[in-house]
């Protein structure tokens, strides 16, 4: 993160969750919130879009699937026709189970890839670890800071969330 | 041997029949015979007789026709050994005189064998009249195509040449580029020499293009032997033989044409010439010694297989060359350029079937296809054009291996 | 089409090189290289090597580089011009073992026999081979082989033995000394007057000593005709065959020839509605008898009793009277009236060696007017020449020290004699001893010098198997060792330098082209040695009359025998017969037709005796002290008799044979003046212990599945569909959602007709031999792990005691719709367009399941390494040595060694169907129908395997599969399999 | 929010977050105890065991098996089969039970697919060692070649190829990404510089971020999504194995069901088998409460009684179908030679789970790990008596044979154990056996405190 933000942590999901409203409220702009684990809701009081994983997944495996039966299409028809106990060359129910196999095999790890580069992730990223208990206990908000607007103000702010503790990179 | 004793009886008329009327027409026969095609025959003759002067193998022909009635001479110059086993005197003191080396039979036709006997009479000239128009034919298209062809397949020798010398320098390729790689890598996660991290991305990827190529080429040349070309135990030159001396493939690879295996020739096979040619256009006595040592000692020739095939392929030369008629070198390549043979092609199934599925088989011209009756039809009223050995399941597996 | 020469590779070598004479092991030579080169040969594997012609493929894998080794390819010095490389040529020649005769064509592919198949020139086989005659080729290959003369247990060269055994020859001579030539019969009329010879200028006697003797039958025909002699049997033109223990499709005189006569009539195809009625009385289960359309019970000992009494029936029913009465056991009054009512269309045979009982017959032929209708006094059958009285005579000489030298020819009495003691305590006692052995064996050892015979391969030879029946005999390798034909030593003993082939031309020429076509004789001699048989036609002087009065004084003789002790029964089965042909590892692992058991021989036992001894399968029991055997529980043997194969039990002959099993000639007795093969009574004491035979079919009852089916023959004149209506039913319910495949040009099929086939196992013989099938071993047969590709099903229907046996010979079905090739996920097995179930082995990776999916589990699996063509090295598994460089020169080039891990089967034969059709290319012809037989086919001798085109409609199979009788096994899968099956009729009808 | 009163909690005790990160690593932390060195060590030894056996049946060949020409596949296949199906518990739970919202999964689910894993590993190492040449098993992959050969795209054995490795790897990822978080826990934990190296590398740097954890929950819910049918389509497509071949009693049309129920039927055994251990030596006890175990034993109870019922209905087909070979084969199996194995398929697979009828057995932790080692003996039965029994008396009486093991076969199923139990030993050491924040997510909800709360 680039600008000014100043940091506000919780202990406990429903206090983070009242606090992400009301500044949301206060038009304050929530650079990120960090927790521990899932909080429901949250995403809501964050007003996030809806995710379009699914769409990556969905046309991954419509390739997949493609993939699959042209290729043992082409395979028994074009490629190498060979007679098997006297099935036809283009036996369609035989091919079903791989080009399904090949639909989820591409659906997932398409999905999955699609996320971690999306949010940069992978082995060995790089990404700044704002407080070492986040992944245990801690619910962070990090609110950034426009020039105009006031310092104290936002820290009033976060305290009158009842936040139990404030650190910022200014 | 015993059918050929019967057709031998049922020919002997009819050979006596033309016999003579070869001998009666032979002045008009005389000039009828030169053919151009005479002269080629002529030149086996030529490999171990003369006309006059010094012996080679066998005796000189000047005259040959006086000596013996033509009826006789074809049946000698088809098959030496029959006319001797079947104990005609003539031939059995031939035999003794020539010290027992076999003339090889000949698959010609009487006519054609006539036409040589005439070309003989005539001191191994060919009419001008014929010589002429054999030019006049041989200009005609006829050396431009050649030459083209002979060119197009000097491209390919070359060509291949090229790639196998690529092929060879794969190893150092491969090396190096790992070397640069690895180099990449380490620069990328600990020297960090290049700042500009896009640099070692763009050569890690190159790298790993090279490497997979070279990785690839190399497990499927596995256990072939594309490019191949052995030192042989005795320096024999299919150029020599084949291109000046324009002996025919078949004359020591005497089997490819009726047999499993083409068969690499027998010493005595060599020695019909070489018992006189002592000396070699190129490498003096040194090379030709080499089989009189062999034939003095008994000891056969050990000669390097260049073309081998796994155990589990049955090829069979004679279903190709015979009935296929295909030509040596659409598969051993311009052997006749090569002083030192060389596998050109890959020999690999996939050449195989890429061949069985594009070259058409005699099916009009051969009697056997007849079987084949749908295919037939679809022949007949056009539905097929032509038809491939793998319509008629050259690509089954029980074709090759079994 | 076959290619025959009529000249030997022997004669190639002196025409083409005349040094060849003064460097006779040249070719031997040549060998000996090769087999160095294979021992140095590493990564070369030995298809390469036999792949082409002449040429050694030495090979070592450069070191230090992952190069291809380096693949040498070395010509013959002089090639012969008859030879061809890689392509086959064909010799006739004749096999004759003593006991089988079989003329045969020698197919030699690159300087090496490898297959041996029947003449079709004669008359008499007609191209038939049995089990011993197709794996004869192997014998050649064998390791045991003698590989040079012996003296006195030493290695000594020609020259020395036969300097020594001449001068003791001519001391004999001259303090007036006898010496005996101790042969098996001689057929060979040179061979003959070479003894004869030699025994004119050595005096001494030639005596002859079969291990299977018919020595009774030569006198009861003395006693009838006034002549001693065996007549010569027509079953084809019998209606109604009764035998008393005659197993003459198996072992009894001339089988081949027996079954092809058989067959003839047992045929129903194109329409015909008559067939031959077949009764067998016997009391142990022989192939024969398994075969018949009724079979009796009859305990040896009542045997004489129950020939006396059907002739009795039938002096009767002949209208004789003064008769002996005397009952009988098995309803002797039906049989007597189906034969009389077949006068001169009946044929009655036994197999004693009794003869009293021969005598009987004879009578009983008599009466039915056999003489001159199905038996032929006027050609007479030249096998089984011994006299067993003069055998004994000499036994006794030799123990008086009345024989100063005997000369061992095709004989190994120290193990098959009946009383060998004596013969080998009587044999020390004799001067000068000179065995002729092939292989090696019990009693060549005993001898002073041993002068190894040529296999009957690499030999000259002729024979006359019947009077006017000729055949020649002639090498189709030159000799692989430093041996020498037996007749040469006698020739050379004599101090004759002829050599043996122009002897035999000699006395051709003398005594048999007159005879000939007006020809020269070395046309005559060409065209014989091409066809191999000279059938002249010469009949013998039938210059006596039958005298029934020594029959009707036999049957006076006879009274009632004793039912109630154990009958012993010891006979040759159809694999390792008399013990000659042990050591051949193919015949060992062949399955006896009636127990499917190989590997060892056994003592039968009827289920009732079994249940009342408490005794069970495997248990071990010692019969007359022959040794411990296993018991096998044998529906059908008579409730007391047991029975043992003879030719078990070696103890001096090559890894494969020594040890396996009993030696039971021990059991075979001379009762006045003849050997008996049965015993009236013995003993049998139970040790207690177990030991496994490993049997090829565990299985026996089909379970009420129509596997087999079959009908009567008056159902079958009444509906031709009787006993397969099912298939009617069957067709009705097959219904597919895919289109069938088309097959244009060739669709292959088999058909195989049950009637005809006897289960002779000749199929399983020649097709291990076409197809390098491997021989696993004992140990892997009893898991179940044996490798034939073609089996022959053998099931028992209805009562234990008495059951119906039916045969099934099954191989790869080829299935259009075959369940084997979805499930293969390499794409192994596939379908060819000529409707061939193609396995490719360079491609199956052994995942089985194609095994496991074969409804009829015709596939086999290299559970290990039996042919030692691994890449990984000492993991072979080979327990008869059939990997050794010997062995290996029997393999077929033309297919492919299996390795390790992958899965094979029947292919039809495919490398002959190319063959032939690469033939008809050439000729630019097409393939006419019979042009393909596979080797199963080929072996038939009952031409019980049809081969050919389903599309052409006119061929002999399309034939079989439209007649009534054909069916297809498990058709309800609708595997649409490309092998029919012609049900079996029994003619039950009275 | 509601909570059913009478819904027993599903995490014991009071806790808190960290309270619940500090239980869930403790195994990972410290030194682990003797009993873990006494179990890997045994482990190993069966390892070893089986490594002898591989290079026996490599070298020699298959002939070291106690396999003939009758009866092809023998203890491969159905170690195989066994294998596969104990593979399917992991996937099944932390998918489908995710799609139905089921939040007691979220204690087990980790371990389970972590079982799932290491399970398909073993089950992947019989299919090519059964190969009679395992040396170019690579023949099964279509890759281009210069033999222009391809495979047989109508095998079933090939789809198994494309079915096992696409659950394998659709499984990796899915247990992989629900890691994620936890390992970022385990590094924030982490004492030792390079423990934190190590886990911040396959932590895939993960912050925790609010739209992180949105998208990754519905990366989790689209993965389930994948895997259900992925689970059903995996076993479906090993019982084709059977299925679409023509011998009696294989040729099944019933056998996908049967061979899922199944499936999750050892599957779920084999989980309890590991769990009741595990628990008590990670004293997780308050994790995986007798709630979980009960919850368990109910799946245990419907799918023995699906494949109770598929049994008894595969007689009555074969009665009912007429066909003579399936009958006979059948009545083989009850009373065949074989009939031992059926009959203890049928107590250990029909039998013994009805006793989880029994709410006091349901709840007893030995009565149901007892039960659950039945099943897995059982199921292992069940495809010995499949693979077996059809096979060694099938169409032609003359070919019908037995079969029996050889030592080297029993070697190579010991060493699959072996190695099962290797690598689960390790996976507790280095990585968290419950899905840390999943459970914390729960915890309010069905959380003890929680609950207490309530009471008051």
């Amino acid at each position: 993160m680039n600008k000014d933000y100043i940091t506000a942590y919780y202990n406990d999901e429903e206090e983070l969750l009242k606090a992400v409203r009301q500044l949301k409220d206060k038009g304050l702009e929530i650079l990120d919130v960090l927790t521990p684990f899932p909080v429901h809701g949250l995403d809501k009081a964050l007003r996030m879009r809806r995710s379009r994983l699914s769409m990556v997944a969905f046309w991954g495996g419509a390739v997949g699937a493609a993939l699959g039966f042209l290729f043992q299409a082409w395979v028994f028809t074009k490629g190498y026709p060979l007679n098997f106990g006297g099935k036809p060359f283009f036996a369609i129910p035989s091919f079903m189970p791989v080009t399904f196999e090949m639909a989820v095999l591409f659906a997932a790890f398409s999905m999955v890839f699609a996320f971690l580069i999306y949010f940069k992730l992978g082995p060995g990223a790089k990404t700044v670890i704002h407080d070492e208990r986040i992944t245990d206990d801690r619910f962070l908000v990090v609110v950034g800071i426009r020039k105009e607007s006031n310092y104290q103000e936002i820290e009033q702010a976060l305290i009158a969330t009842g936040a139990e503790g404030i650190t910022h990179n200014v | 041997m015993t059918h050929s004793i019967i057709t031998l009886q049922g020919n002997l008329q009819k050979m006596m029949v033309l016999g003579l009327l070869g001998l009666l027409l032979l002045p008009f026969n005389f000039i009828k015979a030169q053919t151009p095609e005479a002269l080629k025959n002529y030149q086996q003759c030529k490999a171990c007789h003369n006309l006059e002067g010094p012996e080679l193998l066998g005796p000189n022909l000047t005259g040959v026709t006086q000596r013996r009635d033509t009826a006789w001479l074809i049946r000698f110059i088809r098959n030496s050994q029959e006319v001797i086993a079947s104990g005609d005197e003539y031939a059995v003191a031939l035999f003794e005189k020539y010290n027992k080396i076999p003339m090889p039979p000949h698959d010609l036709t009487d006519e054609q064998i006539i036409d040589i006997l005439a070309l003989i009479e005539n001191g191994g000239q060919v009419a001008d009249e014929y010589l002429a128009q054999m030019e006049a034919e041989a200009d005609k298209g006829a050396t431009e195509d050649a030459a083209r062809a002979a060119e197009l397949r000097d491209k390919e020798l070359k060509m291949a040449e090229l790639e196998r010398d690529a092929n060879r320098n794969f190893g150092t390729t491969f090396i190096i580029t790992l070397i640069i790689f690895l180099v990449t890598l380490i620069d990328l996660f600990v020297t960090k020499v290049i700042k500009a991290t896009f640099v070692h991305k763009t050569v890690v990827l190159i790298a790993l293009v090279i490497i997979g190529e070279v990785v690839y080429k190399e497990a499927s040349a596995l256990g072939r032997q594309h490019y191949y070309q052995p030192e042989q135990p005795i320096w024999f030159s299919h150029e020599i033989h084949a291109t000046q001396n324009k002996i025919d493939c078949l004359y020591c690879h005497s089997s490819a044409e009726d047999s499993k295996s083409a068969g690499i020739p027998s010493i005595n096979v060599c020695m019909n010439c070489h018992n006189q040619v002592r000396e070699g256009k190129v490498t003096g006595t040194a090379e030709i010694d080499k089989i009189h040592e062999a034939w003095n000692s008994g000891k056969p020739v050990e000669w390097v297989r260049v073309h081998n095939l796994p155990d589990h392929v049955y090829f069979n030369h004679a279903q190709h060359v015979n009935s296929g008629k295909l030509d040596c070198a659409e598969c051993h390549g311009e052997v006749e350029k090569m002083d030192v043979v060389m596998q050109v092609e890959d020999l690999s199934m996939g050449w195989c079937l890429e061949c069985h599925r594009t070259t058409e088989v005699q099916f009009a011209n051969n009697e056997f296809f007849k079987s084949y009756e749908l295919m037939h039809e679809q022949f007949k009223n056009g539905e097929v054009k032509k038809v491939t050995a793998d319509m008629l399941g050259g690509g089954d597996c029980m074709k090759c291996h079994y | 089409m076959e290619q025959k020469y009529f000249r030997s590779i022997e004669e190639l070598k002196i025409d083409i090189r005349p040094e060849a004479e003064n460097k006779p092991a040249g070719d031997r030579q040549f060998i000996f290289e090769m087999q160095q080169e294979l021992k140095k040969s590493t990564t070369a594997s030995r298809r390469d090597f036999l792949k082409l012609f002449g040429f050694t493929v030495a090979s070592a894998a450069i070191a230090s580089s992952c190069e291809q080794p380096v693949r040498k390819a070395i010509p013959l010095l002089i090639q012969p011009e008859e030879i061809v490389p890689g392509k086959a040529s064909y010799y006739a020649s004749t096999f004759f073992d003593g006991i089988d005769y079989c003329p045969v064509v020698v197919k030699v592919r690159d300087g090496r026999p490898i297959k041996i198949e029947g003449n079709k020139a004669s008359s008499l086989t007609k191209g038939g081979t049995n089990a011993r005659t197709q794996a004869a080729v192997l014998g050649l290959y064998d390791n045991s082989r003698y590989r040079e003369p012996q003296s006195g247990g030493n290695a000594a060269s020609w020259q020395e033995v036969d300097q020594a055994i001449i001068s003791q020859l001519n001391a004999i001579k001259n303090k007036g000394g006898k010496i005996v030539v101790l042969s098996a019969t001689v057929i060979s009329p040179s061979t003959k007057a070479v003894i004869n010879e030699f025994l004119t200028q050595y005096p001494g006697e030639h005596i002859t000593y079969d291990v299977l003797s018919a020595s009774a039958m030569r006198e009861a025909n003395q006693l009838s005709f006034g002549k001693a002699f065996l007549p010569s049997y027509h079953f084809d033109k019998a209606e109604v065959i009764v035998s008393f223990d005659a197993d003459f499709l198996g072992s009894w005189l001339t089988p081949v020839e027996f079954t092809k006569q058989y067959s003839i009539n047992r045929k129903l195809t194109d329409g015909k509605k008559k067939m031959s009625r077949h009764i067998h009385l016997e009391g142990a289960m022989s192939v024969t008898g398994s075969n018949a359309d009724k079979r009796i019970q009859l305990h040896p000992a009542l045997e004489k009793q129950t020939v006396a009494a059907l002739f009795n029936e039938l002096q009767k029913l002949a209208g004789e009277s003064g008769t002996k009465q005397i009952d009988s056991p098995a309803d002797v009054k039906a049989i007597a009236k189906e034969l009389y009512s077949k006068r001169g269309k009946a044929l009655v045979v036994a197999g004693s060696n009794d003869p009293e009982t021969q005598l009987m017959i004879n009578g009983i032929n008599q009466l039915l007017q056999s003489y001159g209708n199905t038996i032929d006094t006027a050609v007479h059958l030249n096998i089984r020449q011994a006299d067993d009285r003069k055998l004994q005579q000499m036994i006794a000489d030799m123990n008086a020290g009345k024989i100063d030298g005997i000369f061992l020819y095709d004989v190994n009495p120290a193990y098959d004699f009946p009383e060998k003691d004596k013969f080998i305590t009587g044999l020390s006692k004799v001067g000068l001893r000179v065995a002729m052995p092939v292989l090696e064996e019990e009693t060549a050892p005993l001898a002073d010098f041993i002068c190894p015979d040529h296999h009957f391969l690499e030999s000259w030879n002729d024979a006359e198997i019947k009077t006017g029946y000729y055949s020649l005999a002639q090498p189709a390798i030159r000799p692989i060792f430093n041996t020498r034909q037996a007749q040469q030593s006698f020739l050379k003993w004599m101090g004759s330098d002829l050599d043996f082939r122009t002897y035999i031309q000699k006395y051709w020429e003398n005594n048999l082209f007159a005879q000939g076509d007006n020809l020269t004789f070395t046309g005559f001699w060409n065209s014989k040695l091409h066809d191999g048989i000279f059938e002249s036609g010469r009949k013998e002087s039938e210059d006596f009359a039958f005298d029934q009065t020594a029959a009707l004084a036999a049957q006076q003789k006879v009274k009632a025998g004793n039912a109630d002790q154990l009958a012993l029964v010891v006979f040759p089965t159809v694999a390792v017969g008399t013990g000659k042909h042990a050591n051949n590892p193919w015949l060992q692992e062949l399955p006896d037709p009636v127990t499917k058991a190989c590997w060892d021989n056994y003592v039968s036992v009827s289920p009732k005796l079994a249940n009342e001894l408490g005794l069970s399968e495997f248990d071990t029991v010692n019969v007359n002290n022959i040794g411990e055997l296993p018991v096998l529980i044998q529906p059908g043997q008579e409730y007391k008799t047991l029975s043992v194969a003879l030719g078990y039990g070696r103890e001096k002959a090559g890894i494969p044979a020594t040890g396996v099993g009993k030696n039971a000639f021990g059991q075979i007795s001379f009762v006045n003046g003849h050997m008996q093969y049965v015993r009236p009574d013995v003993t049998m004491e139970q040790l207690g212990g177990t030991y496994e035979v490993a049997r090829t079919q565990t299985h026996h009852s089909m379970e009420g599945r129509a596997i087999v089916r079959e009908t009567t023959l008056a159902d079958y004149i009444e509906n031709p569909i009787s006993g397969n209506e099912i298939r009617e039913e069957i067709k009705k319910h097959l219904k597919t959602l895919y289109p069938k495949h088309q097959y244009d040009g060739f669709h292959w099929g088999m058909a195989i007709d049950l009637n005809s086939c006897t289960g002779c196992n000749a199929c399983v013989v020649a097709c291990s031999a076409e197809n390098n099938v491997p021989v696993v071993g004992k140990e892997q047969v009893l898991m179940a792990r044996e490798m034939h590709w073609i089996r022959i099903d053998r099931y028992y229907k209805g009562d234990e005691h008495d059951p119906e046996v039916v045969r099934q010979p099954v191989t790869c079905q080829h299935c259009d719709n075959a369940p084997c090739e979805n499930v293969c996920p390499v794409a192994a097995t596939t379908h060819s367009n000529e409707g061939l179930n193609q396995m490719a082995y360079n491609r199956c990776i052994g995942t089985r399941y194609c095994n496991n999916n074969c409804p009829y589990k015709v596939r086999r699996f290299n559970f290990y390494d039996y042919n030692g063509s691994d890449a990984l090295k000492g993991n072979e598994m080979d327990p008869t040595e059939m990997t050794t460089d010997l062995r290996r020169l029997v393999l077929n080039p033309d297919v492919t060694i299996r390795a390790k891990g992958v899965i094979e089967k029947c292919s039809f034969c495919v490398q002959r169907i190319q063959e032939k059709k690469l033939e008809a290319k050439t000729e630019n012809r097409q393939l006419r129908d019979g042009d393909v037989v596979p080797a199963c086919a080929q072996a038939c001798p009952s031409e019980a395997i049809v081969f050919g085109n389903l599309n052409d409609k006119n061929s002999k199979i399309a034939r079989y599969f439209e007649d009534e009788r054909n069916y297809h096994l498990l058709e309800e899968l609708h595997t649409l399999p490309s092998v029919g099956y012609l049900t079996k009729v029994k003619n039950t009808t009275v | 929010m509601y909570v059913s009163p009478i819904r027993e909690p599903l995490i014991r005790g009071e806790k808190n977050y960290s309270q619940v990160t500090k239980d869930i690593l403790a195994p990972m932390a410290g030194k682990p105890s003797i009993y873990w060195y006494l179990g890997i060590s045994l482990a190993l030894i069966a390892l070893v065991f089986g490594a002898w056996a591989t290079y026996q049946t490599v070298y020699y060949g298959i002939g070291t098996w106690g396999l003939n020409k009758t009866v092809g596949w023998g203890w491969g296949i159905t170690n195989f089969v066994w294998w596969v199906g104990i593979g399917h518990a992991g996937t099944f739970i932390s998918a489908i039970l995710l799609l139905f919202r089921q939040k007691w999964r979220t204690s087990i689910n980790r371990s389970a697919e972590a079982m799932t894993l290491i399970a398909i590993a073993c089950a992947g190492f019989f299919p090519l060692i059964h190969m009679g040449r395992l040396l170019l098993g690579f023949f099964i992959f279509p890759y281009p070649n210069t033999r222009a050969l391809w495979v047989n795209f109508n095998s079933p054995l090939l789809w198994d190829v494309f079915a096992i490795s696409t659950y394998f790897a659709v499984s990796l990822i899915f247990w992989y990404v629900g890691l994620i978080p936890d390992l970022g826990t385990v590094r924030d934990k982490a004492k030792t510089k390079i423990r934190k190296a190590i886990y911040g590398f396959l932590s895939f740097g993960w912050t925790g971020s609010a739209k992180h954890w949105s998208r990754h929950e519905t990366v989790s819910l689209v993965l389930a999504g994948l895997a259900a049918p992925l689970v059903l389509s995996v076993h479906t497509i090993v019982s084709f194995d059977f299925a679409t071949s023509v011998i009696p009693g294989w040729h099944t049309t019933i056998f996908p069901p049967y061979f899922v129920s199944g499936a999750v039927f050892s599957g779920f055994a084999m989980v309890l088998t590991l769990l009741i251990v595990a628990r008590k030596a990670l004293n997780l006890e308050e994790y995986i409460t007798v709630n979980h175990i009960e919850s368990m034993n109910k799946i245990i109870i419907l799918t023995g009684s699906i494949v109770g019922i598929a049994y008894i209905t595969e007689f009555f087909m074969a009665w009912y179908s007429g066909v003579e070979y399936e009958q006979f084969t059948f009545m083989n199996r009850a009373f065949g030679p074989y009939a031992w194995a059926y009959w203890i398929m049928m107590t250990c697979n029909v039998v013994t789970p009805q006793l989880f009828w029994f709410k006091k057995i349901r709840t007893s932790l030995t009565a149901t790990f007892i039960i659950s080692i039945f099943v897995n003996i059982g199921m292992w039965f069940e495809r010995f008596v499949i693979v077996v029994t059809s096979l060694h008396r099938d169409f032609l009486p003359s070919s019908w044979s037995m079969y029996s093991p050889s030592l080297v076969e029993v070697g190579l199923y010991v060493g699959t154990i072996g190695l099962f139990f290797t690598l689960f030993l390790l996976f507790i050491r280095v990585f968290p056996v419950i899905a840390i924040a999943e459970v914390k997510s729960v915890l309010k909800s069905s959380g003890d405190h929680q609950k207490t709360a309530h009471h008051e």
